[in-house]
């Protein structure tokens, strides 16, 4: 059993989802509750898997990846299936296996015009398998098909069912994402001609390699500073616009308010974390060298970010568009966090991955749910839910009170050490301007309470509006709604009071990534000298592999 | 003066036959066998052919794979063959067998597209099948041509029945114009190349590839008049391929020709261009690649970028495929810039370009066949007329989604793969031109998706106009096969791209190869 | 006789030939503007034959010069036909106004 | 050198322990479980859930008197020992026999001292502190743990005995309450919370139980949020409160690194105690948490908030924003008073920041309890002016005073709202002017114990209130001026003068309320509905009668206390008495600074003079008050409230200045104007506040300081604060001698308040939403989406204009192929 997980249990986890779409699509379509029976089987068995995953996993190893397998898959090119995980895309990959199933069953209740479960259903089969393969891909061109694939069932999943403007949020969500991955793919090129794979130890001997493992571990030594620039920008522009930060984020307020729900939650929860590990997977221990460079622009777009979009967030008059608004305010933490290039950062921010997942999807649960009853989300109309319906209207304000950073939940756990972490980024890089950053963060906690309160209590507390005071429509929160929310709500807590369960995972894994190894193994930590040390640290580091450029 | 000695010699030479590889030739033998068999029918049997010559022509092709098949297993790809004696005029190696395989595989979906589609029409049905094959004739010799005359004649016996299967239906007026525009268009540029060739036939003495290029690489030749030659030949084939500014007549030949024919020259004839491109620069133009790159660099970009913003605005949906067409012409020929880079980017281009016609022509087809399914129905190829099709075909939206997502070059679809080798061919020559290319092609990735999305998401976000009758649609039989295979060929390209780099990963054209330092 | 004079001599028949194909409104007359063309380069290609062979070589040039001529002749053959249909359909070879399908 | 360790107390310290004060996390995890317990299976209980909670708290408190006891037998254990070093930095207590020689010893060497100090022999004992692994982060270990020593079993047994009392009160209080299962739920996690952060061993911990209060306070205060005004109340304490917590989270983050990374309380205070730690650095984030300390603990100017949080039901109000969570701001400067007391230089000054603004607030809040017509706001007022008090007694240095304030306050504040809430259950309103009057006729119980309360308030001796306020004033060292005999940390003259201006007029204001309230007529009766929302009882109509036992009990209790806590901390040498009966507060709550993570601070000496000086002030604004509400108004009717013609209508400028107060030195106007924006509001100008301690920070910080630059900035600060003070003193004067007058400058204080600040803040709130609307409207949708969405129109546009170029004509084509040649043949003939 324990080697069928080794060799088996990733690629079947990934795969499992696919299966289940393809075997929808052989059912027809009028047989809606096979259809639900099916996706909901499937994804309940990759989730059973991944615990099998959780439980095979080798705690004490979490920095070394875990499950690999590495079968050929096109040697043209020689980019090899390669699988594993580690303690940085664990916590991510079981984050993807619960909020799938979850999304499910809460679409069970509330398939959105035109209906259609089997489509709908199908589509977001696919959609998972191309999330936990992002999560788990050691290979760049790999990691690039997942990363792709996900974007056209969230396309069809916007379009079809999303809001009334829902063509045009579409088309710019895929046309924005598009963009940004064509710009990465040549940066994955770039890199697959420029370094050499045989400089790292671990990996295969061969000079031009996909292998991530080998490209994280000294194989862009070679390359020369100013390539290195500019393959860490096309990354950037790459991974930014999935992130999304300021100013690549305009797709997202539009995305997010015309999706159905459960697209809004699985974007929110997941796809957006797509961009961010991007950045802690690839961008960063791959060049750690561009990374400083960049690491002032990456803090600044952070900030202002945290700051725009609080702003954004206080001239909405809809709802879910201000939830959508604040996720460009949180993931400012999550790349504050990362822009210190700190051990310390990044795990924040790979907990702030976490935890906005879970609290941006509940409060997207949350904010569907009302639509569906209220068939509005304008804030001005809306009001009273708590006399409505009490129980949800508590939900939103816990998330909320989550969303805004509260100790105790999870959301602080990504908040707080990311704003710490800047007070103290890699020796690197300057300290006053990332003091300068932590001070904006902190501003931006307060516009962050100024701006959930404020929907918190235009839309839950006082009494209903007379449009809505006697519609028999409105009622608390059904049993689907409770299957599929209860295990969040939980987890926003636990996380909140036992914040370790994360960080303990993802720690040794983002020290690993941030060592830059040199030749032979030996381990020089280029970031944390001084900057002019630093920079000579690499240029070192990459003459003695003899390329000065 | 030409001396008697002399004449003597040349007849002496002319009559000395020189051996003949027949096994290397069987391909083109059956593929003429069955041509004329076809053609034979028609005359013997006349209105009683119909039905059976669709099947005569399928078989046929799938016959002509046999002998390629044992070529193949002969270890023709390490040990190239030369048809007529010792010279390289007419070779045949892994590369033109992968190209000839294409080739018969693209007729054979035509022909499965067809079958309905001319049975259904009021026209002579055995004449179709007869140009069809003959046309592919001229492709299969287009693959081992390494002459310019050999050249020239594949190219006129590709085109001749090309013209005439475009003007088909032969009452309608738009069928005549089609094929009236694509006959002067494809004349003249004929001519064209035909003056360069001339021109360069000048310049190295010789027709065979091969020479030209060992002589066109000496400085001490006339480089004015090597760079006409050499632009002028590109023109030629550049129209074939409807490269920007030599496109205009593909938009409007598309739209009047029966829709398997624009099928055939969208995906077919277009291949068979980029095969004499490839052949002429990696062959004989290779040494000068200072001529080719930066004209092939313009056209590149040109082609790309006007063709998808072209595409943009386009409302007819055949018009929108031949645009569609047109920009993806654009990246292959992005490939085939760095070719002269060094003897491995050579390698990695001419392995894009095979890879990326194989994957275009398996989506494209397919797009095509669909088209030809739903047109059964709505009866218009209108954009408008695909709205809602997901509601009452939902297999046929789902499969029209599967393609259109792959020419856009979105993973896990095989579109993806045929880009990322352009990108990876430009990516590794590791010079400014070429990442500039790169950055150019990625920026048209994007608009791309903006008409392919739009179509998608008519497909499946409108409502069907209610005039139409959205009861369940029965697709033939043929078709039904063509879509399948492309299908799958789509799919299984993206997910497993090993499957096209098996047969596409071929050593450049054994000419240049001889060639690489 | 030099090389120039013959190769002048087609560069005109080029131009002449071009500009029938560009300018004239008559489908039967662009044809022959095409057969202009291609007679500059049989030109071109026995005039190059000739000057550039060495003893005993082959004659290249002056195959090719057969095989352009051969093709032309089919190739005219099809153009006459589809002039022909066109004429049936439209009354009219003038090319002008042919121009259905645009955009 | 003997001499010198004698004064400052023992010279080692030993390690504390026993189970209950290893274990103290208990306390807070039975409030926890019984929150959890209340929410899920309350409404399925007899009682609500309320027995729940009623139990939970009263277990509570009974374990914090059992900690609290172990923790006194623990001191004295170390009095009756001598410490001996049995490793390094480890000291363990010498067997009885052998201390006592070694300490006998000590005491004939040292003679005068041993009277000084308690601790002429014995050891220092150190915090228990117990911990686990929470959470690690870039290989480090975080913990979580608890830290039990004085004041930390001081604050439990205030917040248990408190929020039992309340607990026992709200059931009669709250009863029938649609959402009374959910109101014990919060009260039960409040009470977590606020044990939780009063028992943690870092400041992490710190963080999270402070924001946690925060939200407990926020449920309250919303409880009946079907008003908006209740909610908009609830917002503006969250947001204000957030605005400290920004300095707060700074504030930690630069401790946290300053002191080498660590969040331990204990570390940090030790390293700032022996220097280690930066001044810079300390000063910084002294400055940063005194954001939050404002915020929580209703500073001036972040605390208007604090009334506005009357909205809440009455025992909260007693509970959270009187006794309990308004304090943990003054808790926090107590907890890392290493860091306050060197970042501040608290020593040998006679001003700073905590100080002022400790003076300013009492000052603020007393003149605005002033014309209060709402018996909660008084009280609420009064509180401000209250946690001013300890925010200055901590300011000058009267660590004990502070917190034996804190102590005796909580019980006469908790008494004189619980004793409001009583009033207002009879008469269905908090307006003392239209509702109330001659009440001690209906309530006499009520009367008694408020009565007992107000004069623990006004600080008459002996209730408890005189005893906490004199050692606040002695501690100031201001009195020294007139003795010459300072044994104080500095000589803060003007802070004892604002404190005895505060004190006077906190004993008229509370006259004036006895009056309103108790005598004269009484004024209610007709009764509507938009009053005494805050009881869902609904009510016997007619006369008001007493309350129910429910309420009383918790009364009689807290008024006996207010009548004797003040005995806990008599003055050394007070009429005689031994040491043994004296200054008991102060020797077990203190920290000893042998324990190295408590400054050594003076103790300054009591003054006979000082306490009658203080006396005499407050019983002649006791009677100045009477004289005016008791004689003339009384005589001018018995139902009136004011003189018809008082001096407010005679002195314009009288009036002015009750403008002024009514309307609270405009400070809400500021803050709150439009709905959410009083958050914003709120948020801004702490950011500002924020942005200049950080601006400091980001440069002063960052690699080497400047060394230049440390002493000009303490100079700047103590400039500032010298002008705040001067003003302040003028502003101070004029009010307290006015408030004799009547309610003098009173108006002036509330008219800055509510025109100046409250506007202020205000239209900066109103102003940043309109800048996101703006910053919304046109940068977002306007630039960044307009350039997206026109890149794609352009494109598009392109399509358009291309499409053009197939114009069917075949000859075009032909054309444009044959010019396509020519130009690319010309240009490679041309580049070749």
């Amino acid at each position: 059993m324990e080697a069928f997980i080794d060799d088996w249990g990733l690629t079947l986890v990934t795969f499992i989802p696919l299966v289940g779409a393809l075997v929808m699509m052989a059912i027809p379509r009028v047989n809606e509750s096979m259809h639900k029976a099916v996706a909901l089987g499937t994804t309940l068995v990759a989730a059973v898997l991944g615990v099998l995953l959780l439980a095979n996993f080798d705690y004490g190893a979490a920095g070394d990846l875990q499950f690999v397998v590495d079968k050929s898959w096109i040697d043209v090119i020689n980019s090899r299936y390669i699988v594993g995980l580690d303690g940085m895309s664990l916590p991510l990959l079981l984050l993807t296996l619960g909020v799938v199933p979850l999304c499910i069953i809460y679409s069970f209740a509330h398939f959105p015009e035109p209906h259609n479960p089997k489509t709908f259903l199908t589509l977001i089969l696919v959609l998972e398998t191309g999330m936990l393969g992002s999560f788990i891909a050691q290979d760049l061109i790999l990691f690039f098909v997942f990363f792709e694939v996900v974007l056209l069932p969230m396309f069809f999943l916007i379009g079809v069912w999303g809001g009334d403007d829902r063509r045009y949020a579409s088309l710019k969500f895929f046309l924005y994402t598009l963009f940004g991955s064509a710009l990465m793919l040549i940066s994955f090129l770039a890199l697959f001609f420029l370094a050499d794979g045989t400089v790292a130890e671990s990996a295969a001997a061969t000079v031009n390699t996909f292998d991530m493992r080998a490209l994280s571990t000294g194989a862009t030594s070679v390359i020369g500073r100013s390539a290195q620039l500019w393959i860490f920008g096309g990354m950037f522009i790459g991974f930014g616009v999935k992130v999304p930060m300021f100013p690549f984020h305009t797709w997202l307020p539009d995305a997010h308010t015309q999706a159905p729900t459960v697209g809004s939650v699985i974007l929110a929860a997941v796809l957006l974390k797509l961009g961010t590990y991007g950045f802690v997977r690839i961008a960063i221990p791959f060049l750690p060298e561009a990374a400083a460079a960049w690491a002032p622009i990456i803090g600044l777009l952070a900030v202002i970010g945290i700051i725009y979009g609080a702003l954004g967030c206080l001239a909405q008059q809809d709802m879910k568009r201000l939830i959508a608004f604040s996720s460009v305010a949180h993931m400012g933490f999550v790349m504050l966090g990362i822009s210190t290039l700190t051990d310390f950062g990044i795990n924040a921010a790979v907990f702030g991955m976490v935890a906005h997942g879970l609290i941006t999807g509940m409060l997207f649960f949350v904010a569907g749910s009302m639509k569906d009853r209220y068939h509005t989300l304008d804030m001005n109309r809306l009001g009273g839910l708590l006399l409505q319906g009490p129980k949800m209207g508590w939900i939103l304000a816990f998330a909320a009170m989550a969303s805004l950073g509260l100790p105790g939940l999870a959301g602080f756990w990504g908040e707080f050490p990311a704003i710490l972490a800047a007070y103290n980024p890699a020796e690197i890089l300057s300290a006053g301007l990332w003091r300068g950053y932590m001070v904006v963060a902190a501003l931006g906690t307060v516009l962050a309470a100024g701006y959930l309160l404020w929907m918190v209590q235009k839309t839950a507390f006082g009494t209903p509006t007379e449009e809505f005071e006697n519609d028999p429509h409105i009622h608390d929160v059904t049993a689907f709604e409770w299957i599929a929310w209860t295990p969040f709500l939980i987890l926003i807590v636990v996380f909140g009071f036992y914040p370790n369960l994360i960080f303990d995972l993802t720690d040794p894994a983002v020290i690993k990534s941030l060592k830059v190894e040199g030749l032979n193994g030996t381990a020089a930590d280029c970031l944390e000298m001084a900057k002019s040390a630093g920079e000579a640290c690499f240029a070192d580091l990459r003459s003695a592999l003899g390329s000065g450029n | 003066m030409i001396s008697l000695v002399s004449f003597v010699g040349l007849f002496a030479e002319a009559f000395n036959r020189p051996p003949i590889d027949w096994h290397a030739l069987a391909p083109e033998i059956t593929l003429l066998v069955v041509g004329a068999l076809v053609t034979l029918l028609d005359v013997v049997l006349l209105e009683k052919g119909r039905a059976i010559t669709p099947a005569i022509a399928g078989l046929g092709l799938l016959a002509v794979l046999v002998p390629i098949v044992t070529l193949a297993v002969d270890g023709v790809a390490s040990n190239p063959r030369m048809a007529f004696g010792g010279s390289e005029v007419y070779v045949v190696d892994g590369y033109s067998l992968v190209l000839k395989a294409l080739f018969i595989i693209i007729a054979y979906l035509v022909v499965l597209m067809s079958t309905n589609y001319i049975a259904e029409g009021d026209y002579w049905e055995s004449e179709y099948y007869g140009m069809l094959l003959s046309s592919v004739l001229g492709m299969l010799v287009m693959a081992s041509a390494r002459d310019l005359i050999t050249v020239f004649v594949a190219l006129e016996l590709l085109s001749i029945p090309a013209y005439l299967l475009a003007t088909w239906r032969k009452r309608d007026l738009k069928s005549n114009e089609a094929g009236l525009k694509y006959y002067l268009n494809g004349v003249f540029a004929s001519a064209l190349m035909l003056y360069g060739m001339s021109l360069l036939f000048g310049v190295s003495g010789s027709t065979i590839l091969v020479e030209i290029n060992a002589a066109i690489g000496e400085a001490a030749a006339s480089t004015a008049i090597i760079s006409l030659g050499i632009v002028l030949v590109i023109v030629g084939f550049a129209f074939k391929v409807s490269a920007v500014p030599f496109h205009l007549w593909a938009p409007d030949t598309y739209e009047g020709s029966p829709t398997p024919i624009t099928a055939f020259l969208a995906v077919g004839a277009k291949a068979a261009g980029f095969v004499a491109l490839m052949n002429l620069i990696f062959v004989g133009f290779w040494s000068r690649s200072d001529v080719y790159s930066p004209a092939l660099w313009i056209l590149a970009a040109l082609t790309m970028t006007i063709g998808n913003l072209t595409a943009l605005r386009q409302n007819n949906l055949i018009r929108l495929m031949a645009y569609s067409g047109v920009a993806q012409a654009g990246f292959m020929l992005a490939a085939l810039t760095v070719a002269g880079e060094s003897a491995e980017i050579a390698q990695t281009s001419a392995s894009a370009v095979v890879t990326y016609l194989i994957i275009y022509a398996a989506m494209n087809l397919g797009a095509f066949a669909i088209i030809l399914a739903v047109t059964r129905r709505t009866a218009s190829a209108e954009v408008a007329a695909f709205d809602g099709l997901f509601q009452w075909a939902p297999a046929l939206a789902v499969l029209m989604t599967v393609f259109l997502v792959s020419l856009a070059g979105i993973p896990p679809l095989g579109g993806w793969y045929a880009k990322f080798s352009v990108f990876t061919a430009l990516l590794e020559a590791n010079v400014w031109w070429a990442y500039v290319l790169a950055g150019l092609a990625a920026i048209n990735t994007v608009i791309a998706f903006g008409y392919y999305g739009r179509l998608a998401s008519r497909m499946w976000f409108e409502k069907a106009p209610d005039s139409l009758d959205t009861t369940s649609l029965r697709v033939p039989f043929a078709l039904q096969a063509a879509i399948a295979i492309t299908a799958v060929a789509t799919i299984a390209f993206g997910v497993y791209p090993a499957a096209v780099t098996h047969f596409s990963d071929i050593d450049v054209p054994a000419a240049a190869a001889a060639l690489v330092p | 006789m030099y090389l120039v004079q013959f190769l002048l001599l087609s560069a005109v028949l080029f131009c002449i030939g071009v500009y029938g194909v560009l300018v004239r409104r008559n489908a039967v007359l662009v044809l022959m503007s095409i057969e202009l063309i291609l007679n500059a380069v049989n030109i071109n290609l026995v005039a190059f034959g000739a000057f550039n062979r060495d003893v005993g070589a082959a004659i290249p040039g002056e195959v090719f010069a057969l095989f352009i001529i051969a093709v032309a002749a089919a190739e005219v053959g099809v153009g006459l036909a589809m002039v022909l249909t066109i004429y049936r359909n439209r009354k009219s070879i003038d090319l002008h106004q042919v121009d259905l399908l645009k955009g | 050198m003997h001499a010198f360790l004698a004064a400052e107390g023992p010279s080692a310290a030993i390690q504390a322990g026993g189970w209950f004060l290893e274990n103290v996390w208990i306390i807070p995890a039975i409030m926890a479980c019984s929150f959890a317990i209340i929410l899920f299976f309350g409404k399925r209980m007899p009682k609500g859930g309320s027995e729940i909670g009623i139990a939970a708290v009263l277990a509570c408190f009974v374990l914090s008197l059992l900690t609290g006891a172990q923790w006194i037998s623990e001191v004295n254990r170390a009095d009756n020992c001598v410490a001996v070093e049995i490793s390094e930095g480890k000291y363990e207590c010498e067997s009885h026999e052998g201390a006592g020689e070694q300490a006998s010893a000590f005491g004939e060497v040292l003679g005068a001292a041993e009277e000084e100090s308690e601790g002429a022999y014995g050891a220092g004992l150190k915090a228990v502190v117990s911990e686990r692994t929470w959470w690690s982060n870039g290989g480090v270990n975080f913990t979580i743990g608890t830290m039990a020593d004085g004041l930390t079993v001081t604050l439990l047994a205030v917040v248990t005995l408190v929020s039992s009392l309340v607990h026992i009160y709200s059931t009669d209080y709250v009863a029938g309450d649609r959402r009374f299962t959910h109101y014990f739920a919060f009260l039960s996690l409040f009470t977590a919370a606020m044990l939780f952060f009063v028992t943690s061993a870092n400041t992490l911990q710190m963080i999270v139980g402070w924001e946690l209060v925060g939200v407990c306070s926020f449920a309250l205060i919303g409880h009946w949020w079907e008003d908006q005004a209740n909610s908009d109340a609830a917002l503006k304490a969250f947001l204000t409160n957030r605005v400290g917590d920004m300095g707060l989270l700074i504030g930690m983050i630069v401790l946290f690194f300053a002191s080498g990374e660590t969040w331990s309380i204990i570390d940090i205070n030790k390293l700032a105690i022996d220097h280690t730690t930066s001044h810079t650095l300390l000063l910084i984030s002294a400055l940063c948490l005194l954001t939050a300390v404002m915020s929580k603990s209703g500073q001036f100017f972040l605390h208007t908030w604090l009334p506005d949080a009357m909205a809440g039901p009455t025992p909260v109000s007693a509970l959270i924003h009187a006794a309990t969570m308004v304090v943990a701001g003054i808790y926090l400067v107590a907890r890392l008073y290493g860091v306050f007391f060197e970042g501040l230089s608290i020593a040998g000054s006679s001003i700073n920041a905590l100080a002022l603004i400790g003076g300013i607030t009492t000052l603020v809040g007393a003149s605005l309890a002033f014309v209060q017509d709402d018996i909660k706001k008084v009280l609420a007022y009064s509180t401000i002016s209250q946690l001013g008090y300890m925010a200055l007694a901590l300011g000058v240095g009267a660590w004990t005073a502070a917190i034996f304030h804190l102590f005796t306050h909580a019980f006469f504040k908790a008494l004189l709202f619980l004793g409001a809430g009583s009033v207002s259950h009879a008469v269905h309103s908090f307006n003392m002017k239209t509702d109330m009057g001659g009440m001690r006729k209906f309530m006499p119980t009520t009367y008694k114990t408020f009565l007992i309360g107000s004069i623990a308030l006004a600080g008459l001796p002996p209730l408890a209130g005189f005893w906490s306020k004199d050692e606040i004033l002695v501690g100031t060292g201001g009195w020294g001026f007139f003795e010459g005999k300072p044994h104080s940390n500095g000589a803060y003259t003007v802070m004892l003068i604002m404190g005895m201006i505060t004190a006077a007029m906190t004993a008229a204001y509370m006259t004036r309320v006895i009056y309103l309230t108790f005598y004269g007529e009484f004024r209610g009766g007709h009764h509507d509905d938009d009053h005494g929302h805050a009881d869902a009882h609904d009510a016997h109509h007619g006369d008001p009668h007493e309350s129910g036992p429910r309420i009383l009990w918790p009364l009689r209790i807290l008024a006996f206390l207010a009548v004797t806590v003040g005995f806990l901390n008599l003055p050394p040498g007070f009429l005689g008495l031994p040491k043994g009966l004296t200054e008991r507060f102060g020797h077990y709550v203190e920290p000893s600074s042998a324990a190295k993570y408590f400054p050594k601070i003076n103790h300054a000496d009591p003054s006979w003079s000082l306490a009658i000086f203080s006396t005499i002030v407050v019983l002649s604004a006791v009677a100045a008050a009477y004289w005016y509400y008791f004689v003339k108004v009384n005589r001018q009717s018995p139902a009136a409230t004011e003189l018809v013609n008082g001096p407010t209508s005679r002195s314009s400028v009288l009036k002015a200045g009750h403008t002024l107060l009514k309307n609270r030195y405009y400070l809400d106007h500021i803050y709150d104007s439009g709905k959410p924006v009083p958050a914003v509001g709120a948020g801004i100008v702490a950011s500002l506040f924020g942005l200049a301690a950080g601006s400091a920070l980001g440069f002063t910080l960052d690699n080497g300081l400047n060394q230049a630059f440390l002493p000009s900035l303490t100079w700047g600060l103590s400039l500032g604060t010298v002008v705040f003070g001067i003003v302040g003193l003028a502003l101070s004067t004029g009010v307290g001698v006015a408030s004799f007058v009547k309610k003098p400058l009173a108006w002036a204080t509330n008219w800055t308040h509510e025109n100046l600040l409250d506007a202020t803040v205000d239209q900066v709130g109103v102003r940043s939403v309109q800048a996101a609307e703006a910053v919304y409207k046109h940068i977002d949708q306007g630039v960044i989406d307009t350039a997206v969405n026109s890149a794609g129109a352009g494109s598009s546009g392109a399509g358009g204009e291309l499409r053009r170029l197939a114009s069917g004509k075949v000859q075009q084509y032909g054309t444009i192929m044959f010019a396509g040649a020519t130009l690319l043949a010309g240009l490679m003939i041309i580049i070749i």
